[in-house]
């Protein structure tokens, strides 16, 4: 069951350089002793994985560029055992610790807060820790994040993401801050729920990666870039002149106007982020702010 | 190789703050870190920040609470920096736009929190991590920071005087996760470690997979003394797949927790006959344990927080957030059924020994946030007392790395003034397994400092060798894999080293640490890509985590006594005449050697007595 | 990156028209409609029908700002619909002039049209 | 990063089982858009005959409107522009930021209502047509 390309190790062990005469030996003994622990383990694990009937099959898109017969882009098989609260990052984990060690993914907090492992799962843009194989029908079709380039098996170039993102000025900038360095600025708490969703953002690229927009539109900064934008533009303390500004980023070439209502992006968005009523406000604050100067 | 005048590893609150503060003094900063900044899991954390910023509060209540919650293992002088600058430092978060809760007149909001005598924990909901995290992020992209992001730091350039006080940084060698190369750093003014917790040792924990604690173990290995490590926080309710946080609410609304029994055992075993559910998180997470232990858990792993009888409506509308969480990663609905729980690993109040700047004993380099120990949360630490340490902290070692004079420090770092040698027996060998015929090599030392014609052959040297390492780690075909050393180590830790401790275990966690270590000696890497091989990281990570397991343990063998949150079976009360001093472990050749140094309780204007820590 | 300063003039007021234009074709077209399937027969238009409703002047008026409503509005969906798939530089000043020559064609096609039902400007 | 690997567009829309309501109206809209300035264009072309006169004109609209494959085009034309009205009333709503939680359901609603207009039409639309 494991996936691991038989032919390339085999190769590899030929070509291994050769070793003093001294180490050898002992070596030879140590890598026997791994070896069977590594066998025990394996085996354990398929044992584990087929005597109970509760198994999860999963299809993993697997590419890498350096690695023969992982060059052309394919799909991976794997059964793992399933546990109740299983979600498809554990099932990633498993499948990687158990079978197949170069199975490579993103992921850190396990907690839908770090965004680093949302995935293209049976078809839709989800976070592998947030995403309960329960609610998944089988196999389960886990691919990178569909209009990014793959680096490696699930892991996706995030770069122009990020510069989409910060292409809007991300930074709160006012002109009246407080004197002193322990006075703060006031802010209303209906401002604050306002702008609320809209910091929940987790930077998952999960939104950017759904739109048909974005996919048409390299440059288009997307919803995310636009989110952050209005979390910014939204809030009082920054004032009029501010959110002029801001205005006048979104409305860029390749700004907000690109947005055609699609939905997906609130549909995928892990946080429950309100996006397109976000880009619909924003819109409809600069035909306001337009209108002023006719 | 880059150079940079200041190199700050880690970009979670501490490593942002410290990136800051260093550029406003004019350095060239860079940060390197193994994450993109924003996945740091500062992100993670929900409840908010400790700072006296009302008319009716002060700082030196709060750095009284502090002491008090630290069970009087807290340095006064860091204890009352950390309280005195909050204030300004939570101030210049909201400055930068941070989201804070509002009150009806507009100002922050500050709710109260476990063992503060006033409501001063401010908060953004119950996002105040992510908030602190999104906010800092942004005021470094409007300076232009330049982040080095999936950068893996594996060691520190120190130069190799013969004792660590003498030593000092001249940089970190660094592996490009993309694209597999491996870098140095030269730092010209020092090199800032801010790579948080290390809650991976344990198999179950609410850090992410990312805390292995590598510039803990790092530092360590250069020569820099760990202090304070046996201390580990353990939360009582976690959801066992994950780790995921079910926040002390549930309890405070009136969840109870049962047994397999369907026992209410909080009263029935007695544990806590008053507080019952409500008592301090230690005595919650040791109750479930026993039954755990005793054979009344849940398929011998957990027990149940039910909330169920609270009603649909008054769950929705308080604690609306623990369905989604429960939900979403646990997949129980919590109207319909009880919430598995069990105790996790949290955070770890030890780590590298610094003083008030955040500089250790090695010149030119410093420590600040979870991986550091300066010491602030001594036994224990309080809700919301790590994220005002990120930010105070991070900002007072970014001005001194790049010049500023902060003055002379109160606490003194090395083997300085009082400190006592010491000794613990141990059931098997400690430290590295067959040290200089391994393909790992040691930490880092290098030629001696002084010259920069030096400081740049050190840092040649240091990166030639880690090419080296990887090279034979990724060309050996047939060992063990990390993953099977890493299971048992955490295993172990979480058995034997958990919230309870007791000789003949912990024990018996060293010998499994020792086996783990002779097993990664003959560690192999299956992954042969150079392409983003996380195979390869996860290795070198386990090693970390190996030094730290055995750090944590020799320290809690060691202290024979119950503070804070190490509890020893046998020795059931703090014991101020004996232990009211810091374990210290510094690397000694490849083995870890035991000290103490005294606690300072001397503040600015009292000392702190201790005093029973009871609420 | 995304190009942040450009010569591009905010694509608001189009976007808006788009719209206002669309509010209008509704009840426009909806009438059109209505009254050219509903109200007479398909098999019924002849030249002569279309002669007597052209004559009134509120009729031919409203059927002039009709093309040149549904003109525009066709014309700079389709435009809009090429941009947002990335189209730029001298390939999209090549649509802009198509497009602009093909509604220039349009309009003036419609108005002769209708002017030679009206037989001239309706008064 | 050494190599990487881009799977374009020919794939995106390989997925469009997956898509979901907001881009299969989006898709729609555009669809119909399309379809009715081509009709404007060619709606205006058979318009001119009226240039050469009377007679020209009616008989060759009498001609066309008299064949049924015309008429069954009117039909999908009456569809396409249906369709395309509701959407673009939903889109004109969304646009204000109305009813953004039901947008899934206003597009179905578009739909359905689409197809009844249009069955209900078909009688007048194929009355007198000799076949
Ligand atoms: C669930 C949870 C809730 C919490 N709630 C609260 C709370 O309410 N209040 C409070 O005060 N505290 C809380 N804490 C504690 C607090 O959040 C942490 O102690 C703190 O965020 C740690 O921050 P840090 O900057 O030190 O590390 P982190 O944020 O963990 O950042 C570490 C950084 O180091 C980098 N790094 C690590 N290793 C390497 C390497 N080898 N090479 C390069 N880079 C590396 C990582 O990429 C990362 O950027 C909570 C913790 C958790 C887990
Ligand atoms: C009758 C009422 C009509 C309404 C309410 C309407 C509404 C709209 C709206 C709101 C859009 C913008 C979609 C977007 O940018 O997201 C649009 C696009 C468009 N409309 Fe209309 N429209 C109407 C009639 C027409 C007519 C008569 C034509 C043909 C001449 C037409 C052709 C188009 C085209 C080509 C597009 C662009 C489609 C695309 O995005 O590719 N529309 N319509
Ligand atoms: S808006 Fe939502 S989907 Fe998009 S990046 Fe942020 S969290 Fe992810
Ligand atoms: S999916 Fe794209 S089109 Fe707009 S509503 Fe979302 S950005
Ligand atoms: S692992 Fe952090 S968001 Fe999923």
């Amino acid at each position: 069951m494991s996936t691991q390309v038989p032919k390339q190790t085999e190769e590899e062990e030929s070509s291994a350089e050769v070793v003093p005469a001294g180490q050898q030996k002992r070596e030879a003994k140590k890598r026997e002793r791994a070896a069977r622990i590594q066998e025990e383990r394996e085996a354990e694990a398929e044992e584990k994985a087929r005597s109970k009937d509760d198994t999860y099959h999963l299809k993993v898109f697997r590419y890498d560029p350096e690695v023969e017969g992982k060059q052309e882009p394919r799909f991976d098989e794997f059964y793992v055992p399933y546990k109740q609260g299983m979600t498809v990052l554990d099932a990633l984990m498993w499948a990687r610790d158990h079978y197949d060690s170069s199975l490579t993914f993103r992921h850190s907090c396990r907690q839908a807060i770090c965004g680093s492992d949302a995935l293209f799962v049976n078809g839709s843009q989800r976070l592998g820790c947030k995403t309960q194989l329960s609610d998944l029908s089988e196999p389960v079709r886990i691919e990178p994040l569909p209009h990014a380039e793959v680096v490696k098996d699930l892991v996706v170039d995030m770069e122009h993401f990020y510069d989409q993102m910060e292409a809007v000025e991300p930074f709160f900038q006012t002109n009246s801050l407080p004197e002193g360095e322990l006075d703060e600025q006031r802010q209303s708490r209906e401002n604050r729920e306002k702008v609320k969703m809209s910091t929940r953002c987790i930077w998952c690229s999960a939104c950017m990666s759904s739109c048909n927009i974005a996919a048409g539109d390299n440059e288009y900064l997307g919803p995310a870039a636009i989110n952050k934008a209005y979390r910014f533009a939204m809030d009082e303390r920054e004032g009029e002149d501010m959110k002029q500004r801001r205005l006048e980023i979104l409305e860029q070439e390749h700004g907000v106007w690109r947005c055609q209502t699609q939905f997906s992006c609130t549909e995928v968005c892990p946080k429950d982020i309100p996006l397109t009523e976000h880009i619909q406000e924003i819109k409809r604050e600069a035909i306001k702010n337009n209108l002023k100067f006719w | 190789m880059y150079t940079h005048d200041v190199i700050v590893v880690g970009a979670g609150g501490a490593g942002l703050r410290a990136a800051i503060a260093a550029h406003e003094e004019g350095a060239d900063v860079a940060i390197v870190s193994k994450l993109h900044p924003v996945r740091s899991h500062t992100g993670a954390a929900e409840g908010g920040i400790n700072a006296a910023l009302r008319e009716a509060d002060s700082w030196e209540d709060h750095a009284y609470d502090t002491m008090k919650g630290s069970d009087y293992l807290g340095d006064a002088p860091a204890v009352e920096t950390l309280c005195k600058d909050s204030p300004k430092e939570t101030i210049q978060l909201e400055h930068w736009g941070m989201a804070f809760s509002r009150e009806e007149d507009g100002r922050v909001s500050q709710r109260p929190f476990g063992g503060l005598s006033f409501p001063r924990t401010t908060y953004a909901g119950a996002e105040t991590g992510h908030q602190l995290l999104h906010t800092m992020y942004e005021q470094l992209v409007k300076r232009g920071i330049k982040v080095y992001d999936e950068w893996h730091v594996t060691n520190l350039v120190v130069s190799d005087e013969e004792r660590p006080e003498d030593r000092s940084c001249h940089g970190i060698v660094a592996y490009d996760v993309q694209s597999g190369t491996v870098e140095g750093f030269q730092a010209r003014n020092g090199v800032i470690l801010a790579t948080g917790g290390l809650g991976q040792v344990y198999d179950h924990t609410t850090n992410a997979v990312a805390n292995t604690g590598d510039g803990v173990a790092m530092a360590y290995r250069a020569g820099a003394p760990i202090e304070d490590m046996e201390f580990i926080q353990f939360h009582p309710t976690t959801l066992p797949s994950t780790g995921v946080l079910i926040s002390e609410g549930v309890r405070g609304e009136g969840g109870i927790l049962y047994n397999k029994e369907g026992e209410r055992f909080m009263f029935e075993y007695g544990y806590a006959n008053n507080a019952g559910e409500l008592a301090s998180r230690d005595v919650v997470s040791r109750a479930e344990q026993t039954e755990v232990d005793d054979g009344r858990g849940i398929e011998d792993e957990y027990v149940h927080l039910d909330m169920r009888h609270l009603g649909e409506e008054r769950i929705l509308d308080r604690l609306e957030n623990i369905i989604h969480l429960s939900e979403d990663f646990e997949g129980v609905n919590p109207l319909e059924a009880p919430m598995p729980v069990k105790p996790g690993q949290h955070y770890a109040m030890g780590g590298v020994e610094t003083d008030e700047h955040g500089e250790t004993c090695i010149s030119d380099l410093y420590a600040v946030g979870e991986c550091a120990c300066a010491s602030v949360h001594g036994g224990n630490r309080l809700g919301g007392n790590a994220l005002p340490e990120l930010i105070v902290f991070g900002r007072r070692a970014g001005e001194h790395a790049a010049g500023k004079d902060l003055g002379e420090p109160k606490i003194t770092t090395g083997k300085v003034g009082d400190f006592e040698l010491a000794e613990v027996e141990t059931p098997v060998e400690l430290g590295e397994a067959g040290i200089g015929e391994d393909v790992v090599a040691d930490g880092g030392a290098a030629a001696d400092s002084g010259t920069a014609a030096a400081s740049d052959e050190a840092m040649q040297r240091a990166v030639e060798s880690e090419r080296e390492m990887i090279d034979s780690l990724l060309e050996k075909n047939e060992g063990v894999q990390h993953a099977e050393v890493r299971e048992r180590v955490q295993k172990s830790m979480t058995r034997n080293v958990n919230v309870f401790r007791e000789e003949s275990r912990l024990k018996q966690a060293l010998k499994d640490i020792r086996e783990a270590r002779v097993l990664y000696q003959d560690v192999y890497v299956g992954d042969k890509s150079r392409t983003f091989n996380t195979d390869l990281l996860q290795t070198l990570e386990t090693r970390n985590i190996l030094d730290l397991a055995e750090a944590i343990t020799v320290g809690a063998l060691a202290r024979e006594e119950f503070r804070g949150a190490h509890w020893r079976k046998n020795y059931q009360e703090r014991r101020d005449e004996e232990w009211l001093k810091h374990t210290m472990l510094s690397w000694n050749d490849g083995k870890p050697e035991l000290w103490y140094k005294p606690v300072i309780l001397e503040g600015e204007n009292k000392t702190y007595e201790p005093k029973i820590r009871s609420y | 990156m995304a190009e942040r300063y450009t010569s591009f003039k905010p694509g608001g007021r189009r976007w808006l028209w788009q719209r206002l234009t669309a509010a209008f074709l509704v009840i426009v077209l909806a009438f059109h409609f209505f009254l050219l399937h509903f109200v007479y027969h398909a098999d019924e238009v002849t030249f002569a029908l279309s002669q007597a409703r052209m004559e009134q002047l509120t009729y031919f008026s409203l059927m002039i700002l009709f093309l040149v409503t549904a003109t525009f509005h066709g014309v700079n969906g389709v435009y809009n619909a090429l941009v947002n798939q990335g189209l730029s530089g001298t390939r999209k000043r090549a649509v802009q002039a198509i497009l602009g020559f093909a509604s220039i064609v349009l309009i003036v096609q419609g108005v002769r049209t209708a002017l030679a039902w009206a037989g001239g400007v309706p008064i | 990063m050494s190599q990487s690997y881009n799977r374009g567009l020919i794939e995106d829309f390989g997925r469009w089982r997956e898509f979901s309501a907001g881009m299969w109206a989006w898709i729609f809209h555009k669809f119909t858009g399309w379809v009715l300035v081509g009709y404007l264009f060619t709606h205006i072309a058979v318009l001119s005959t009226a240039l050469s006169g009377a007679a020209p004109y009616t008989t060759t609209i009498q001609a066309l409107e008299s064949l049924l494959i015309v008429r069954i085009l009117e039909v999908g034309l009456l569809a396409v522009a249906v369709f395309h009205i509701l959407n673009g009333l939903r889109l004109l709503f969304v646009d204000l930021g109305v009813g953004l939680e039901a947008q899934d359901k206003s597009f179905y609603a578009s739909l359905m209502l689409t197809g009844v207009i249009v069955i209900a039409s078909v009688p007048t639309f194929l009355s007198g047509v000799s076949i």
